[in-house]
């Protein structure tokens, strides 16, 4: 049964779906790599407390090109950047959270106003 | 015990006014709103209940007016709750300098509380009135936690870190002490009172003056060097039972039959393999060392204090085997000037 | 995948792939594509409370973690993570070849892909054996004498650093047990999808299963992106 | 609405109507296929892809797990009229109230409404055939049944004492029960109930009818969707959380453990970040059916209907940011306590926007008091006491006193059992003959109605007194002076032990015996009450594409041209 002829608009490749060429995916696999380098190059720098939060910003920007170009986010529609986006509010809201009790009870050590 | 059927906690310290009026707002706030809603959903229904099959209401979609006050009303009483709330909290956590220093040890199904010049209780703890007292709590397992009715007060125990509260006694009395945060089997027995007294009877319970008698101080002992988990009340325990033992005639293992007189029991306790009772098993551990010569004799003025089975026993149910600091002996309680 | 004895529904043929509650191909594609993203959303909080837990023992505890991570082979990390990226590409052009219909060319991505993700189950074996080795699995059986703190002295048993090494151990071998076992679970899927591939079940209409298995092998690079700094690149100094 | 779906056997036969032509004998009631007696066979429903197949699967599963779980409540509350726990021993009392958490909250509540009602609503409230991805609709019903066999196992070969909060070090140390085996069974469920989440929010995005918009969905759509939100989000959190404490129990992985260093409020901190969105997961889907119920039993569109289906979100996102009220006296610092304090009193403010939103729809309503009715006025009345004890709980100097007392037990379960179970039930009640085609007996309803409402009363009102007086959580044994207290507590759960049994009762004997019932039964407005009881597997024999606004009844004058 000719599949193509009869399909119509609904059998028709999906209007949305955007073919990223080739060329864009070696060039972020490139950046990564490069990333990955620069991560571990940064480890052995001592930038005080500093090591932390760069790590972290290397590992986002990473994490944001594999989100954006291996997983077509950046072609997807809106919600799904929703979704994306609850997910880390709510993991940030987890963290930052628990994060406060420990900061206000062991690190600045305010556990009982009186003592 | 308050006798008969209460519906409302005592007061009886210095927080617990300010606790209770908390509270008391919220009923009114709750009483309120709950009979609001109750009676507008029976007027309503009585007043609007189907007539007629087919009877259609006239639509209302809403109003924002409405929809506004119901939310903005609300949001002032819950923030005035708040830092009501707030307010009372950092009292309770806020301990007055100069309180009087107790430390608590929860350890699986009891309170070990010693004070600073040296008395040490088990699910006791004496305070004066008037003073405020600062507990500073650890747990040696699980969590437990602090609880006291009466003072208003709670705080879990946690191991591996110190938490503190605190409280003032006002009105003398004996109250309920509870373990809030389950611990496993007996956490329902891992209870015991707090007894406040008038200052002066706190000096002189402080002075040793009204030390409990040696049948007291050995049953303290009894628990503290965990003899309770073998000898039990009930005939399940790995030893023998110690109700009515004192003068009975006992069966050894060798077959001979002595009289159990204090050389016996003092024997048993510093050197238990010597003379082991029929039926049981020789794997008493030697005390030797583990309690002084007084801690003995008290022992064995409480082993005779124990009558036939099922006598009323003295301390309050349930208190299990207890250890205190690992190897220290149990320092008979020497009067303090 | 989808049986070709599709009962024909509605208006006008059914495409075979169309499942019978969806009225569009375009509707279908875009519900599956949601389906994973909220599927990853909950990954993201799942692997979230691990590392929050990481998180607060590392502030709380950082000596210890200093010196459990300074054990750990930065290098045979860094090639981890240079492994797992390029999986990444290959599973990309994997999908980017279904989306062409190119059969050969999908197929070749997706076993490249599988290849290199058991190279990376690979070098983590190698990893774990050397714990095991040196007992610094948690447990009764461990001992922290083959690892330096700070300062280069040999951490004694029994000591604080120890036991939060021992800490660090516990929270390294969760993190990274549960990073395996997600690649576990994937290797699996991706061979499935070569197969189907393989059979021609895949064209520029309908290649979404591809698709989704890239999403969710993207996520398990994207967590061990994040688990490599955290884990291996501990800084010596702060 | 606007189209005219598949004919359906009048139910009430219309008087005046001639009689039909005597020669052909007068056709036997030639049954209508509908998704019930399309086929036949353990194959036909254990395979089944059928949203409402599945959604009965989930109902008999749950109805079981239920039962356990009251037979466990009643063994606590028998064993409590004693001071001195005569019935059992500390070990199994302790067991007994853990395992009654456990199968309640995680076997029962959390899958209830969402899984039975939802399941089979979902789809047709929308105007779908089916949910987005029925297959694994199916799977997430085997997933809750693997998770509910292993922890069936655990209790069976012993059970397990943590209480249903698996606090550690007690947990990981301490508890030598099957605590591997029930969290095992939690963290199976735990995925069921996620596939749940997913499934429901992919339908709702992408399969609502043609002209549907977000604010023509019913609100019954919209508390789900939040629901789902919660499910996704909040799951895997505990998911992890069983898992490391399984790990630190099985292989010494010592992330909580004291001697190490491990923090047991760390584990609390990740515990109650699930635990407390998860009461939501719980309530939510009551609210749903009872903004449904309250439409469509006073026959007028709901009063504020935006409010209530953003409370319904707001109540989603502000759900995760206040767990720390569970621990204010767990050693968490005061600055904390105080942060949490205030956000938990922002979330109680949804909560109240939405009952004064249903007590306003009575106004000038037509309100029928059949049993669904009486159960959304039940739920209204004890969600609202339920509620403003939470208020009592944030407060933080009085959290000191009464947390980890029986107040916070009344607290619960006032919310859960006077609102979740009520809403279950009227849910029940309000679609049953949607889904078996049949009428259940009025009578025995209002009669089940009244007596769960007095007993839930008279079981858990002096719970409030008890727990002010000090009665701490979980006690075995207990001072003489509570003992009153709890007799009228124990007497008040015999109550409601027969008001369950009855709807169990009367709803079995309906589905054979009950009258049959037509589309429309109450005459209420929504896609579900278009389609013929019980629906056909497809659900709408033509599209149907929604012109007006949810729950338009219409003023008086246009009810003469319908």
């Amino acid at each position: 049964m000719p599949e193509h002829a009869q399909a119509g608009h609904a059998g028709a490749a999906p209007a949305h779906d955007h073919v990223v060429p080739v060329s864009t995916y070696v060039m972020v696999f490139l950046a990564l790599m490069v990333g990955t380098g620069l991560t571990v190059a940064a480890s052995y720098v001592d930038l005080g407390i500093w090591n932390t939060p760069v790590a972290m910003l290397i590992a986002v920007t990473k994490a944001c090109l594999v989100v954006l170009f291996f997983m077509h986010l950046k072609y997807s529609p809106k919600l799904l950047w929703v979704w994306v986006g609850a997910a880390i509010f709510f993991l940030a809201q987890l963290i930052v959270g628990v994060g406060a009790d420990y900061l206000a009870r062991v690190f600045l050590n305010l556990g009982n106003p009186g003592t | 015990m308050s006798s008969g059927f209460p519906l409302f906690p005592a007061q009886a310290s210095t927080v617990a006014g300010r606790v209770d009026a908390l509270y008391f707002f919220l009923i009114a706030i709750s009483g309120f709103f709950s009979l609001l809603i109750a009676t507008l959903l029976v007027v309503f229904v009585v007043r609007y209940r189907r007539r007629r099959a087919g009877e259609l209401p006239q639509p209302i979609h809403g109003s924002l007016a409405l929809e506004l006050t119901w939310t903005i009303i609300p949001l002032i009483i819950a923030l005035g709750t708040f830092v009501w709330g707030a307010d009372v909290f950092v009292y309770e956590r806020r301990v007055p300098p100069g309180a009087m220093e107790v430390y608590v040890v929860g350890k699986r199904w009891m309170w070990k509380t010693q004070h600073m010049t040296g008395q040490r209780e088990i699910n006791e703890l004496h305070v004066p009135i008037g003073v405020p007292v600062k507990l500073t709590m650890t747990s040696e397992d699980v969590i437990h936690s602090f609880f006291i009715p009466a003072f208003r007060t709670k705080q879990d125990v946690l191991p591996g870190r110190y938490s503190t509260a605190w409280f003032e006694a006002t009105t003398t009395g004996t109250y309920h002490l509870f373990c809030a945060e389950y611990c496993g089997t007996k956490h329902s027995q891992m209870i015991g009172s707090i007894h406040v007294m008038e200052p002066a009877a706190f000096q002189t319970w402080l002075a040793g003056g009204a030390t409990g008698s040696p049948a007291q101080e050995g049953e303290k002992l009894f628990q503290s060097l965990a003899c309770i988990t073998c000898h039990r009340a009930d005939s399940q325990g790995r030893g023998p039972r110690l109700d009515g033992l004192f003068g009975r005639t006992v069966r050894l293992s060798t077959g001979e039959t002595i009289v159990a007189d204090a050389d016996y029991i003092r024997e048993s306790i510093l050197n238990p393999t010597a003379k082991v009772v029929e039926g049981y098993q020789p794997i008493m551990p030697t005390f030797q060392g583990l309690v002084s010569e007084e801690g003995v004799m008290q022992l064995i003025a409480y082993i005779q204090s124990l009558q036939a089975p099922g006598a009323e026993v003295v301390a309050p149910p349930g208190a299990g085997g207890i250890k205190l600091e690992e190897g220290a002996s149990p320092a008979p309680r020497k009067p303090k000037p | 995948m989808s049986s070709l004895s599709e009962t024909a529904h509605g208006p006008g043929a059914h495409p075979p792939v169309l499942r019978h509650h969806f009225e569009s191909l375009l509707n279908q594609k875009e519900s599956s594509l949601l389906g994973m993203w909220v599927f990853i959303a909950q990954e993201i909080l799942f692997f979230g409370g691990m590392l929050t837990a990481y998180t607060i023992y590392r502030n709380l505890y950082y000596e210890g973690f200093a010196a459990g991570s300074h054990h750990l082979d930065v290098t045979l990390g860094t090639v981890n993570t240079a492994v797992l990226i390029c999986s990444s590409l290959t599973m990309a052009l994997g999908v980017h070849a279904a989306a062409l219909g190119k059969r050969k060319m999908t197929v070749l991505f997706l076993l490249l892909t599988i290849a290199l993700g058991s190279v990376f189950l690979g070098i983590k074996v190698v990893e774990y054996a050397d714990k095991f080795h040196h007992h610094l699995v948690p447990g009764p059986g461990f001992s922290a004498e083959s690892l330096r703190d700070a300062h280069g002295q040999p951490v004694l048993d029994g000591s604080d650093t120890a036991r939060h090494a021992q800490m660090f151990f516990a929270l390294y071998f969760s993190l990274t047990g549960l990073h395996a076992l997600h690649m576990i679970i994937g290797i699996p899927i991706i061979a499935w999808m070569a197969r189907a591939a393989s059979q021609g079940r895949f064209g520029p209409v309908y290649y979404t299963p591809v698709e989704i298995t890239g999403l969710y092998w993207h996520f398990v690079d994207i967590v061990w992106i994040f688990l490599f700094p955290l884990l291996y690149l501990i800084p010596h100094h702060a | 609405m606007s189209t005219h779906t598949g004919g359906t056997p009048e139910p009430y036969g219309r008087p005046g109507a001639p009689p039909p032509p005597p020669e052909p004998p007068p056709q036997p009631l030639r049954e209508s296929v509908n998704y019930l007696n399309v086929s036949y066979g353990v194959k036909s429903w254990l395979l089944t892809t059928d949203h409402k197949r599945i959604a009965l699967l989930y109902l008999a599963s749950i109805t079981v797990m239920f039962a356990i779980g009251g037979v466990f409540a009643t063994l606590i509350r028998l064993e409590l009229i004693t001071p001195q726990g005569d019935m059992v021993q500390s070990e199994t009392y302790n067991k007994l109230f853990t395992m009654h958490g456990v199968v309640m909250v995680f076997f029962f509540l959390i899958p209830s409404i969402p899984a039975t009602l939802g399941n089979f609503l979902i789809p047709i409230m929308i105007g779908a055939k089916d949910l987005a991805f029925p297959r694994i609709n199916l799977l997430s019903w085997y997933i809750y049944m693997l998770g509910a066999s292993f922890t069936m196992y655990a209790m069976v070969t012993g059970g397990v004492d943590t209480g249903w909060t698996f606090y550690v070090p007690y947990s990981t140390h301490y508890s030598n029960t099957h605590v591997i085996a029930t969290g095992l069974g939690i963290f199976i469920t735990g995925f069921s109930s996620i596939l749940t989440g997913l499934n429901f929010i992919v339908t709702t995005h992408k399969m609502r009818a043609p002209g549907l918009t977000w604010s023509r969905l019913p609100l019954f759509v919209w508390a789900h969707y939040a629901t789902s939100l919660i499910m996704i989000l909040g799951t895997p959190v505990i998911a992890v959380t069983i898992l490391m404490v399984a790990l630190e129990r099985g292989l010494h992985l010592g992330i909580f453990d004291p001697a190490l260093g491990g923090d047991p409020i760390l584990f609390q901190h990740l515990f109650w970040f699930y635990s407390h969105p998860a009461v939501y997961i719980m309530i939510l889907p009551a609210m749903g059916v009872i903004s449904e119920l309250v439409q469509g039993m006073s026959r007028k569109r709901v009063f504020g209907y935006n409010f209530i289906a953003v409370s319904s979100l707001a109540i989603a996102i502000l759900g995760f940011l206040v767990w720390g009220h569970h621990m204010f006296v767990s050693g968490q610092s005061t600055y904390a306590g105080l942060v949490f304090s205030g956000l938990s009193y922002l979330v109680a403010i949804p909560s109240a926007i939405k009952v004064f939103n249903w007590t306003a729809t009575l106004y000038k309503a037509s309100i029928s008091l059949d049993t669904p009715m009486l159960y959304a006025i039940g739920f209204i009345g004890l969600f609202t006491i339920g509620g403003l004890t939470g208020l009592f709980l944030a407060a933080l100097g009085l959290n000191v006193h009464v947390t980890d007392t029986y107040f916070v037990v009344a607290h619960f379960h006032y919310i859960m059992v006077g609102g979740a179970i009520m809403g279950y039930l009227g849910g029940l009640h309000y679609w049953w003959p949607k889904i078996s085609g049949r009428l259940y007996p009025e009578g025995w309803g209002r009669v089940a109605a009244i007596i769960i409402f007095v007993g839930f009363n008279l079981t858990f009102f002096p719970q409030f007194i008890l727990g002010y007086l000090g009665m701490p959580r979980r006690y075995h044994y207990y001072p003489e002076e509570f003992q009153i207290l709890h007799v009228m507590s124990s007497a008040g759960a015999s109550i409601l032990a027969v008001g369950y049994l009855l709807p169990l009762a009367y709803l079995a004997w309906s589905m054979r015996y009950g009258r049959r019932a037509g589309p429309n039964p109450w005459d209420a407005r929504g896609l579900e009450w278009e389609i013929a009881s019980p629906p056909p597997t497809e659900n709408f024999l033509v599209q149907p594409v929604v012109t007006d606004k949810t729950y338009e009844y219409g003023a008086e004058e246009d009810a003469a041209i319908v």
